[in-house]
């Protein structure tokens, strides 16, 4: 006797060629579609940016978010301010968006704490514990939902990383509970070294939530629209009591894992060149132009602008003094304790000047 | 004043802080209509509602990751593992979050969160039931760790530890949970976090302990006394960070000192406090400090638990080492 | 797009009224059902024996399994002694049929180690720390694929302790590896106070299982026959390589949690009133003695029998002699390392006499 | 023959079980085909095969338990946690169960199993990567932690921890794994598991310490020769169960003790050094054991990581210290 049926949905806008395949959903007009544009084309010249910055040594290991876009930048633009963001690490199209300037993520990839300390009051730093960050934002749920307001948490996460319990922990007591919280899963296909498919043998990561009581569903990540049209109605439940919501956006890892990767150790090449035929910018590209609101020069003035606002960050990043050693003290509690003041004069005395 | 047991000083806490401040929630497993498994929540649900005393499924890194979260956005809340020996889960979460929110983002974040859980064997309680692992919290940068063994203590050091700005673990000796009452007036006054206890003065030995170990401790000091030798007895209580000043005063007076603690002897916190007793006071030691401890062995089941768990004659035989060095 | 569609079934042979609702499955003959009523009172008989000693002061703590007796029973008959069981704490029914005597099962909850080295070289101990003999029963399983052999593992859990991450971590790595091992779920609708409900929003347990991409199916927990007809399937689909099941069992907790717990503190009374219309033994009277196999007399030598099998292993728990008080140290590595032996002198001196 | 380096040997060590034991499995994240996020196993999978080297799903939890379980079967399983400070997860299976998998069933089960991990800071890795907290696996019963800082002692002491009956915690130094190159016999000679090794001879002061901190500790041993103080340095190696033998003897020739770590302060496998020698050896120390370790904070990000790692001029101050001491 079935006692329980499920389906798991498939969404997209703009197809790989630039053209749609049903009709633009309302609320995205034309200024809309060229803002996210000029946000992907700013994501991804500021990604080459970092990366140079590691060639030289002028940053540590920096995760990449070539060719995922769609995904920060969609998400980013559907939220609300007074949303909550409880990212992972390859999100900065959504935290730009909400007060991360780009010299604070260089810093935080940079080797300081003062990375995290943006313009954004509640919004949770880059997580790298995997998939922690999905349980917190249970927590962040919670209190809003204690609150009575109509706010909503997004958190997000690698499809490797629906492989930890903490994800499926953050699942269930979202169900159990109606929290308002989306969890976004960028699935580029790779953790590191390890496929998809040897991660976990579902047939989609969507359906990961069918184990915690509500719906999940799979977008194509490559395709903004199509992100910013299912986040924004799951937004728009989270916010209303309808509670939960799981979007998977299928997207490709184009980039090393980080900078401390070599891809090409263990990722097929034809793959690789058939992931850039479906890449998100492209498409979107197409369709702006094949709707006349796009040309070259439009697209050269745009790379100029791009590349002054990020050699503006990367300037104030260059610039940015060396935080006194004993920081790495004084925020550790309110008050550092009266039993641990010694330490502090032993740093003082040995810790060195700082580092830049 | 009716008398209380330290299980109930906790609630009286809990219950006084939900009654003043609506930030304050509490959360874990069975802790609402059915009160916690010791009781400690008794009656909470009832009063504050469901949505103040929340029953969580059955996920103890859930539960620390949603604390963690929910303390961010500036609610205060009291979460409760309900064995230490299942509390492991949520270590991570505790150490890479909790402990690290306020330093990692500048101050931007905090975490004003509590993590208690009833700790120790000695009530007969199945595998697992039994641990006395502190040891592990105390190494943690970020958090401070507090233990009462009184219903005084237990009320005074929790309010303190819902009203702090940071992460506290407060860890419950169950072992004394019900062993004494005590008048504990209900007057929201808290007691200070960082400060051990000096419970009694003494001049030949100063002992020094926490959790339910204090109870024996004292039992011994009595019968010291009966011998002629006048112990002093402090209970740590924050075991992190240690008040150091108020240990090495004790035995730069004493001369001689005896560290009990339940838990694993290597590594134990006994190990800290001995190893800054000796960097700050070694010439003032006439013999070696003794620990009297846990084996290194896991907590045996409870036919055996007493056989492990520092035993009063054990003390005594420490503080006679301490005496008869020469 | 639809892109994925799930069922969940539901399994029953036998109704609480004792007629079937489908066809025997072929192999379980009366002989078989007959032993399973048998195993299904001795165990019951057992339970009520072990919470007597508690109540007076003879055992500690311990977990009943009360109306829950189909599950452990059906399971145990329908494994094979060479696969493994990895168990948790209500599964008495099973490991008694895989070499574990009851007085071993006694002298666990009395507090003594020796309980858990019984007559069985593999199948591992009562499992307390929730979930995390599901993680360890995969560990198993890759063994045995890993030395291809044709055996299953068996590992259980209840209701609630599917809300941990480990089960969920077990379950994806049993589908992603296709290992031989069958996760058992005593749904009895409770965990500790905590409502089946609230622990989850699935309508089922059994789906579960599609977040790790494999099939989990729903099984009246207190119909013996279904119980063990649906094991039998998926242990002999895990032997031939087929990979993991999911077998959610629905059952009631008929007692308290433990005898630490008091349920009437929690549990609506209706709730229970209506349970004990639906156990398991009643109805599997109530076919074979249909079945003219089984009448009063036989029911009443029966009893005797297992109150005679009884009283011989609470005689041997009860006469069992103190353990040693060394055996806390020196089973804790193969050979108590050098450099702790001033400990086992100590315990020598202050352990006291072994205690009983 | 060609000099390797620690990580290479930690690839020989485990190359060499492999092919001589088909109970040993390789397993973690990125182990396979990526041979490790730090190359620990590169190649092993091509020469081994996937069903002997195997990637798993990214689950700290799941990799303590499979491990578990695969070892209470007779096999020999070698996990890698990617980076200590992603091992917290795992625990909750490694001290529940694996520590005490042969304990609680009297010896009918037990666990062979190999936890390895990369810990400490120094390679300007990103946050949560650089952590040194060995005291949380070092206080659990039923566990032993080995340590290697050099590429014959990874050798060695891999070996041994793979045919060890029991299971080992096994913590690589990973600011040293490519600092030095040694020639290292790949002939299948274990060291022993519970001993610490003097790494050179002195007689005015000990120094203690493990892990990448040998480096320091060495180097500041060269500096203070050159000033004429002889040290007797010490690796550690094997911090639970300490082989405080060897500790205690010379601690009892020198008088003077001075013990590096890298890990946070409090708590720290030092304190427990440091209170052994203060119960066997008090009256041989001329001084107060000093202390060099890393403060009770978060290890910093990269950019003040140096300024947390203890360095050269802090040993040699200690030493200082506990030469001038009146
Ligand atoms: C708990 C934990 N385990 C391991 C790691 C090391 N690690 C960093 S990224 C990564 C792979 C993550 O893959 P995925 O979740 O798919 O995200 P992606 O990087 O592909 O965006 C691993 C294993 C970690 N950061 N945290
Ligand atoms: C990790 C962990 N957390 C908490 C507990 C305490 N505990 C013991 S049983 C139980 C409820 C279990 O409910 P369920 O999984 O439904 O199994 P049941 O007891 O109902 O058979 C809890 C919370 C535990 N043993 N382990
Ligand atoms: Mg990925
Ligand atoms: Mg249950």
């Amino acid at each position: 006797m079935t006692i329980a049926n499920f389906a798991i949905e498939y969404y997209q806008y703009l197809k790989p060629d630039g053209t749609l395949c049903q009709p633009l959903p309302k609320g995205l007009d034309n200024n809309a579609l060229l803002e996210l544009y000029r946000l992907m084309h700013l994501l991804r010249m500021f990604d080459g940016r970092a990366i140079n910055l590691q060639r030289v040594g002028k940053l540590g290991t920096y995760a990449s978010t070539l060719g995922q876009e769609a995904i920060g930048v969609a998400m980013g633009h559907a939220m609300y301010a007074d949303d909550v963001l409880v990212p992972y690490y390859r999100d900065y199209g959504a935290q730009y968006q909400r007060g991360v300037a780009f010299h604070k993520i260089l810093q935080y990839w940079g080797g300081d704490e003062r990375g995290s300390d943006f313009d954004n009051a509640e919004d949770f730093p880059i997580c790298v514990p995997i998939a922690s960050q999905s349980v917190i934002a249970t927590g962040v749920a919670t209190a809003i939902k204690y609150r009575q307001q109509k706010r909503a948490v997004v958190t997000t996460i690698g499809e490797g990383g629906t492989s930890e319990g903490d994800f499926y922990e953050a699942l269930n007591v979202a169900g159990a509970w109606n929290l308002p919280v989306v969890f976004v899963v960028n699935n580029n296909q790779w953790a590191i070294s390890v496929s998809r498919e040897q991660q976990t043998h579902c047939q989609t990561i969507a359906q990961k939530a069918i184990a915690a009581g509500f719906s999940g569903e799979q977008v194509d990540g490559n395709d903004a629209i199509a992100v910013h049209e299912r986040m924004r109605l799951a937004l728009e439940k989270a916010r209303s009591g309808g509670g939960p919501t799981l979007i998977e956006a299928i997207t490709y890892r184009l980039c090393d894992h980080t900078t401390a990767d070599d891809a090409n150790r263990y990722r097929p090449k034809e793959e690789l060149d058939m992931a850039w035929q479906v890449e998100p910018l492209v498409r979107l590209r197409a369709y702006l132009t094949a709707q006349k609101v796009w040309d070259d020069s439009k697209e050269e003035a745009l790379l100029l602008e791009c590349r002054k606002d990020i050699d503006k960050d990367v300037d104030i990043y260059l610039s940015i003094k060396p935080a006194p050693v004993t920081d790495m003290i004084d925020y550790m509690y309110a008050e550092w304790p009266e039993a641990l003041k010694e330490q502090r004069a032993t740093l003082l005395q040995f810790g060195g000047s700082p580092h830049d | 004043m009716t008398k209380i047991t330290l299980v109930e000083a906790v609630t009286q806490a809990l219950a006084y802080e939900l009654a003043h401040d609506e930030n304050v929630l509490v959360l874990g497993e069975d802790v609402g209509l059915n009160g916690g498994v010791f009781r400690a929540t008794d009656g909470l649900q009832a009063r504050f509602g469901a949505n103040r005393v929340m029953d969580t499924p059955l996920a103890e890194s859930m539960i620390a990751g949603l604390t963690i979260g929910m303390a961010a956005q500036g609610l205060r809340p009291v979460a409760e593992f309900q064995f230490m020996g299942f509390s492991y889960p949520g270590l991570d979460n505790i150490l890479n979050h909790a402990a690290r929110l306020r330093n990692r983002t500048r101050g931007r974040l905090h975490c004003p969160a509590v993590f208690r859980m009833p700790f120790g064997g000695g009530i007969h309680a199945p595998e697992h039931h039994s641990e006395s692992t502190e040891a592990l919290y105390a190494h943690i940068p970020g958090l401070q760790v507090v233990i009462p063994s009184s219903p005084a203590r237990a009320y005074g050091l929790l309010l303190a530890a819902i009203r702090s700005p940071d992460p506290i673990i407060f860890l419950e000796p169950k072992r004394i949970y019900r062993l004494v009452k005590q008048e504990v007036p209900d007057n929201g006054v808290a007691l200070p976090l960082e400060k051990a206890f000096v419970l009694r003065e003494g001049s030949d030995v100063t002992l020094i302990s926490w959790g339910a170990s204090m109870h024996e401790t004292q039992q011994a000091a009595d019968t010291l006394a009966q011998m002629g030798v006048t112990a002093e007895v402090i209970d740590v209580a924050s075991i992190k960070p240690l008040d150091t000043a108020t240990l090495v005063n004790s035995v730069n007076k004493t001369g001689r000192c005896v560290i009990v603690h339940e838990a694993a002897r290597s590594g134990g916190v006994g190990a800290e406090i001995a190893a800054q007793i000796g960097e700050k006071a070694l010439f003032s030691l006439l013999a070696p400090i003794q620990r009297v401890t846990g084996y290194d062995t896991t907590m045996p089941y409870f036919k055996l638990e007493n056989s492990y768990i520092p035993s009063v004659a054990q003390i005594i035989h420490a503080v006679n080492l301490t005496l008869e060095f020469s």
